[in-house]
């Protein structure tokens, strides 16, 4: 019963990432879209709530903002719209961490 | 299709301060009449949603919240309350409303809908869960 | 898979509304089928007719509605939500007795129930917020 | 003291566009002077005549629009806002090409530079947003 | 030049208690309206933030919340909207932390 | 009411995720006729709207991050950015824009318009003004 955690603000902002990361267990994927991405900003203070989960970013909402695939920490994936899509798949419910 | 579902109302929101408690509420209420296998978690900021003695004359909105105190008419007994949540706001139990519900298989003994969970507590509880609506 | 999603926030303000209508058109693109999109609470404001963006930027509304046509999708604006936040169809104007209304193309007015059936009947419910 | 006061959300979604009407209530009680009110972002939905509350709730725009009779209140709505959003009154409906129009009673559209020029003759400009 | 800080958000949720804390200087005032009421309760973690400023609430938004005002921290004024249009008056300038 | 106010655009929401950075923008590119004493502050995660290499095709949406590349043109010269946003966020002056503008009484000299502060400088910057704009 593994479940995608769909994290959408900016970790400096809202709360809602630290919450995503105390209720993912060991299958859960967590997935960074819009301004969630810049939780896996290597330097930035958020980076350290991510370790040890399994992350992906989007993409597309990390180039708009200027991200290089380059700045994040080690071992975050970086997907596409398709790839969002099979996430959803793959994992057998959503949590949107609005 | 016709397999009942585990469905769990995931509450994170103050009420009043945006819509989205008492839209979750009107769901909630509605999704009451298709029989599925219903939850609800106030966690976050959503454990404001159940604070006693809500009083909204002053700022010109409905009080929704008596509606909390019908769940249990809706059958709906399974209430999970985030510890840590409450805890970090300075609240407790006390500070809540009291939910209950009536057991049928039990001569209609009253019952306690609220679970007081730890966040460990809370991450099994929805990982359970065949749907998650997000509030 | 069957997928129902659900769009929280209206056009424009915040990405949301963006990000829901790029994944649904991903889903569709991998052949996935889209049982329901569902419009709630500001979420309903994509359905109106009535906007009109710069010439340089997305029309979010017209999107919706042409993916809608080419699919067939199914979306549905709460009514609840439509009432409190001004989106009307002929039906709703005549029930409220509006002078006017503003629903676009391919959306259709109608109740809670159906953000519920749409979770029973799908095989995952994403929601796109704020 | 004159003021000039920003409402940025949208009604029934966000308190703020409560907030910012008992604000400008309580200050018209006071004997203070509002030079006027601007509706920016989401807040230009707040115009719109096509909302049916229901009969247990506040009517947010019937209770602007009251306010602007009462005190001859400037209700202004930010037109590239509300062309993003669709708010529409006859002129914008006409230059567009809508075949429907949505503002209330009260409120005019108008350009950003109402907003600036509002703080530039107000004492003070408060914000109500989210 | 002193400023108004209307702060609106739970600062269980959002960044801006925070920011605005650390804006404040010697003569400026706080009000907490909508969900940023909830700073002031006693036994809360934010409450912290407010040491030594000099902090509003609005009443109505307290009383729609459920919260008592014997549940506020000392030193905390509530004020109602005639009292918020009496801040905005009293200070020279406003700084919403939306 | 002639007289010239000191205007601050304090900007401190990311760009893209909601819309406020842009509609600021279009309030500074507007208020710029209004010839008043124009400052704008970055702090919090207003600090990303400068991020070089925005490219935003695949969102769909407008790039406006070119539009701050404009502001000298406009005589909006002042620019504060937060030293302690930008550092928690892992970023350094090196990931923003360079933004200048051209000084009409140093031959066109070109200079830097960005300038670095501390939490405690902005604080000081932002008590000299007369009006806040907040976004």
């Amino acid at each position: 019963m593994a479940m995608l955690h769909l994290v959408n603000k900016s970790p400096y902002d809202a709360s809602s990432l630290e919450t995503a990361s105390s209720i993912m267990k060991g299958d859960d994927a967590m997935l960074l879209i819009e301004d969630g991405v810049y939780a896996a900003v290597r330097n930035g203070k958020a980076a350290a709530s991510l370790e040890g989960l399994k992350v992906s970013v989007l993409g597309p909402d990390l180039a708009a903002r200027g991200i290089g695939e380059d700045k994040l920490i080690d071992g975050v994936t970086v997907v596409d719209y398709a790839g969002f899509v099979d996430m959803v798949e793959a994992n057998d419910k959503v949590q949107s961490w609005l | 299709m016709s397999e009942i579902k585990k469905f769990m109302y995931v509450n994170r929101k103050a009420p009043y301060g945006t819509i989205y408690a008492w839209e979750a509420l009107e769901v909630i209420l509605i999704g009451a009449a298709f029989e599925q296998d219903v939850s609800l978690a106030f966690m976050d900021d959503g454990v404001y949603q159940l604070t006693k003695g809500q009083d909204t004359t002053g700022i010109g909105m409905k009080n929704f919240s008596p509606t909390y105190s019908a769940l249990g008419d809706y059958e709906i007994t399974k209430i999970y309350v985030d510890k840590e949540s409450l805890e970090e706001r300075g609240l407790s139990l006390d500070d809540l409303q009291h939910l209950v519900w009536e057991d049928e298989d039990e001569d209609w003994a009253e019952k306690d809908s609220i679970r007081l969970v730890s966040r460990t507590e809370l991450a099994d509880v929805l990982a359970e869960q065949d749907v998650l609506f997000n509030f | 898979m069957k997928l129902t999603i659900q769009v929280n926030e209206g056009p424009y303000q915040h990405q949301s509304a963006d990000s829901a209508y790029f994944f649904t058109k991903a889903a569709l693109e991998k052949g996935h089928k889209i049982y329901r999109v569902f419009f709630y609470h500001d979420g309903v404001n994509n359905g109106t007719r009535l906007t009109t963006p710069p010439q340089d930027d997305r029309n979010i509304v017209n999107r919706w509605s042409e993916l809608a046509k080419e699919h067939d999708l199914d979306m549905v604006v709460c009514v609840a939500a439509a009432q409190r936040r001004g989106i009307v169809d002929d039906g709703e104007a005549q029930r409220n007795g509006k002078d006017a209304t503003n629903i676009a193309d391919g959306f259709r007015i109608s109740g809670l129930g159906q953000l519920v059936e749409g979770a029973i009947q799908s095989d995952r419910l994403v929601v796109f917020g704020d």
